[in-house]
């Protein structure tokens, strides 16, 4: 049913948008968290530059990442120098942009959730014994995991379908950074190409879907409520 | 002394201005809807800091604004029994009870066991505090502060919401908490009749200014 | 053959080239050289990755002015740059329309579009659209419908846009037009309207692949340009 | 400092985003409760739906709008027929291209709060004589505001920002459907014009910053809290 | 009859099943913890379905379910104090006092001043509910009830965390509510002193099975 190009290039949306989530997960958390819970100089700033990657279009962000990342790149030289590492037209390029595409989604579910844990059951912990570390992995965390996976399903998925800032960043080689979205692209940049596009377009819901399915499940099982009716 | 409590502190319109020291035994905290009987308990801790003063307890400086010193809530290894409640919701009730357990005593003053029979939480052990009875979760409360290992007790009206069945166990829990092991015990409480029972001490709050 | 080299040379090149591109480097890859990497996308964001300094060896623009653009950077070889191929500028319609039109001067394109738009690539920014609006203004037409376009993002999506009949004509290559069965070729615009339609070859100037130069010089050779006359482009006279 | 055209784009910009963002709040907020609430057969499906224009890249979105709302779709030849209305090249085009792009941020976010709304409370406002309507109206839209001011928030920096969907359906036609992204994307094909496309991404930034620091304005407002630590 | 209850429900293991008639009055509901209770005013109050069963109040079926009759709770007319409080955050004091308020009726049976005058809770008007006291709160909760202007009260355990000043102003209060407006009124209470004072008649739930 699938050819084997088409495999691969499934597999590789899978590894880009994988890497862009999990990466970015504890990333946003720390961002969801400080801005939530403190009070600091530049705080309002941080939430702007947050929500950059959704405001410009992504072309800009592209640009500015090539800019940063490329190999004349104030970054981009340090990763050379240090690690002799690039990540132009490179895969990891690609989930560094879906990366940075999700984060403002990612952040904000997760804000809204920590922002809604009852600071009283913390303070309960502390008085028994829990140390702020402690309390903040068996308390905060699990009482802001709804938003946590809200987040998470909302990064995969924009990882999924991010495009723009991916093709401007890291070009479109095939099995490096031809993700679906790009290939969706490039099949609708061949004449007669739209019944390819569609296939592929298929299976980007297909992966969000299998996301969603899980977040759902992962939900569920972490509020597993008791029969009774809330009275 | 138990307790030697000396603070100040400024909540929106109220000033809440408490001094007392309590030797041993239980002492029964006492006074009006809102005078700052819950601050206090709040205040000794650790989670409201007092605009001024000094707490110590057990001999322990617990709180002392002159000399800089304010020990982190979780270090003063106190077991309290908020007014409120607060179990965790995503914890089940044996989970809630051991939460703060500290590792390595397995064998706490009182047993585990001894507890759970004494609060009448044994078939409630596997459920979330969500469909717990008042009466219920206020039992698992206590539980959860004394499985703790507490070095002093606050207890925020403990028995409100307990049916008279339980409560002579628990009261009697709490004397022998008190007697056998000398803990040293903050009670909160408008009922005479506990506060005459229990009480070694009365500590009245009047409002201030 | 000779024994194949580590890393295979990079190409960035204009979507447009997409299919007929391919096949012509499938010949070279038959030839027991190892297959190019082509990286399809919008001149402007290739042109941007070649300044960026990425490891690129070949570049295909769809137009001169980002081939320019690179030039005046010394990014290019000035010796390379090489015509790829060339194309058309058709006027399209959609393929249940029965449209007809000359297309010769003082043609009146603005009655057949009664009130509907003309969709084309984006005229200020695209080339395709730039030749579209040069074309246009040599027959006398632009004025008309200059503020009745619908300036698309490519020359793919003015081809959409005529494909589901949101446009009643449009302006697109010829390479596309003859690819898609949703449209009809109304005419086909006189060559001498318009710029040539250039795709301009040349080596990257920082490409230390050694297999650059051949196989732009394949790509320029009779087997070559026939794959792409084969998809409608026309054969492009060296600059 | 702008010239007159810049202005223009600005505007359109304000007026295609606003509109998006307040024809979607309200689409959003029902689908949100509905997810939130209701279990009802296609439960799933219909959220995997509304994940949809965050999954597949923007241009496929752009296509299916054309495919639905051209002159030759279902809903096209229907709002044609019924009303005479037709968003082909419109910038009511471009708001419902911008709508639909940022209803899942919309969504995702209401439903985390509506989700977070005590029940219990809304059972007391009944037993107080409220109607299902009133107790949604006093108690559980308040409740939810964190949520909605979020998801709008979010939906209105998507807005500013979408692009690929826009200019696949209504084109990038000047004075109608060239929004602010249109134009930074125009301006960023030709060469040399980075100049003038970083100008106009800057106003992009500052119409998100001004939404961001209304929506702390009004977050704080309406949780205006006492001075009272949560102990 | 003021209460006419025949219900029965399951929840998770615990199965309550409770049968009473209760004449004019105040009827004082007491048995142990986890009893059910707090389910029984709840099916009264509409908020939680009975299996089978009827409820007549003040001679209004409320619920039958043989009948398919099963009222909305806003159309029950009753006041509930519930044993959690429910304050709602968002809004002042005031205005949890005034949420029920009927439209229209702006002179209740008893005025808005002197609730807030018998339950002191005049100089909280204006503040959110987040600061409050445990008493504080509680004595809010019951003007909210009272301030319904409600046709017949369920509370369950009102009195619990308000102090023993205040309890008295509450105590009258209630037995004017009972003698002179013949409100009749469900009581949850594991006071022995509080039941013995108000009922008229006590009803006392025994575990089931
Ligand atoms: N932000 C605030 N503004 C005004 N008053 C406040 C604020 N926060 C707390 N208070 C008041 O501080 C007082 C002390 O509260 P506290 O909970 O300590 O009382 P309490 O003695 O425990 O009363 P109770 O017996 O009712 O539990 C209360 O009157 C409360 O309303
Ligand atoms: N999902 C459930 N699974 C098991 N038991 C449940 C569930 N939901 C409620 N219960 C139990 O139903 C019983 C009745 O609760 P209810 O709140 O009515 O008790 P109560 O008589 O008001 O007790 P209290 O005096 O402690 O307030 C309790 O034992 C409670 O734990
Ligand atoms: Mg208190
Ligand atoms: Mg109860």
């Amino acid at each position: 049913m699938l050819t084997p190009a088409e495999w691969a290039v499934i597999g590789l949306s899978l590894k880009v948008s994988l890497v862009a989530t999990g990466l970015g997960l504890p990333i946003a958390f720390a961002l969801a968290w400080a801005l939530a819970r403190w009070r600091f100089p530049g705080r309002f700033l941080l939430d702007g530059v947050i929500h950059l990657p959704l405001v410009a279009p992504p072309v800009v962000i592209g640009w500015l990442l090539l800019s940063a990342f490329g190999p004349a790149g104030p970054i981009g030289r340090l990763l050379a120098d240090l690690f002799g590492v690039s990540l132009m037209f490179r895969w990891t390029g690609a989930a560094v942009a879906a990366g940075v595409m999700a984060l403002p989604l990612m952040v904000r579910a997760m804000r809204l959730s920590i922002e809604a844990v009852d600071r009283r059951l913390e303070n309960a912990a502390r008085t028994l014994g829990a140390s702020r570390t402690r309390t903040f992995w068996t308390i905060s965390l699990p009482l802001a995991l709804p938003g946590v996976l809200a987040g998470v399903v909302l990064g995969f998925a924009r990882s999924i379908g991010e495009f723009g800032a991916t093709i401007a960043f890291v070009s479109n080689i095939p099995g490096e950074t031809r993700t679906l979205s790009l290939a969706i692209y490039t099949a609708l940049q061949t004449p007669g190409g739209d019944g390819a596009a569609m296939r592929l377009a298929l299976f980007s819901v297909g992966l969000s879907l299998v996301a969603l399915a899980v977040s759902e499940y992962l939900t569920r099982r972490s509020h597993r409520q008791e029969a009774r009716d809330v009275v | 002394m138990s307790f030697d409590v000396d603070v100040q502190r400024r909540l929106g319109d109220v000033r809440v201005e408490v001094r007392f020291s309590a030797s041993a035994g239980l002492t029964a905290l006492y006074g009006p809807s809102g005078v700052g009987k819950s601050s206090v308990l709040n205040m000794i801790a650790g989670l409201l800091k007092p605009d001024r003063g000094r707490i110590v307890v057990a001999g322990q400086v617990l709180f002392d604004a002159d000399a800089g010193i304010d020990l982190a809530p979780e270090h003063r290894r106190l077991g309290y029994v908020f007014q409120d409640g607060r179990l965790f919701p995503h914890l089940t009730v044996r989970d809630n009870l051991l939460y703060g357990r500290r590792l390595g005593d397995v064998a706490g003053p009182v047993a585990f066991d001894e507890i759970v029979d004494i609060l009448g939480v044994g078939p409630l052990l596997a459920r979330r505090p969500q469909g717990l009875s008042g009466g219920e979760a206020r039992r698992v409360a206590i539980g959860r502060a004394l499985l703790r290992h507490p070095r002093a007790l606050l207890m925020d009206e403990p028995l409100s919401g307990v049916d008279p069945a339980r409560r002579e166990g628990v009261l009697a829990l709490i004397e022998r908490l008190r007697d056998q092991l000398g803990l040293p015990i903050l009670y909160v409480s408008h009922d005479r009749n506990e506060v005459d029972r229990l009480a070694r001490s009365v500590v009245e709050i009047i409002p201030s200014g | 053959s000779r024994p194949a080299p580590e890393t295979p040379p990079v190409i960035l090149a204009a979507a447009s080239l997409q299919g007929p591109l391919d096949e012509a480097l499938a010949l070279w890859a038959a030839q027991g050289h190892p297959a190019p990497v082509v990286s399809y996308a919008g001149s402007s964001a290739l042109a941007r990755q070649v300044e960026a300094g990425a490891p690129t060896d070949l570049f295909i623009s769809a137009d001169e002015a980002w081939m320019d653009a690179l030039a005046r950077k010394q990014l290019i070889r000035p010796d390379s740059r090489a015509a790829l191929v060339g194309n058309r500028l058709v006027l399209i319609a959609p393929a249940a329309s029965t449209a007809q039109l000359d297309i010769r001067p003082g043609m009146d394109v603005a009655a057949l579009l009664d009130d509907g738009r003309l969709a084309m690539a984006d005229p200020e920014a695209v080339p395709a659209g730039r030749y579209g609006k040069a074309a246009l203004t040599a027959l006398g037409a632009w004025t008309a419908v200059a503020n009745r376009v619908a300036p698309a993002e490519n020359v793919r999506a003015a081809l959409a846009l005529v494909e589901r009949g949101a446009a009643p004509l449009g302006v697109v290559y010829a390479t596309d037009a003859r690819a898609s069965s949703g449209v009809r070729v109304v005419g086909v615009f006189p060559e001498n309207s318009h710029p040539p339609i250039v795709y301009p070859i040349a080596v990257v100037a920082a490409s230390k692949q050694d297999q650059a130069e051949p196989l732009r010089q394949f790509l320029l050779s009779v087997p070559a340009q026939d794959v792409l006359a084969r998809h409608g482009f026309s054969p492009a006279a060296a600059p």
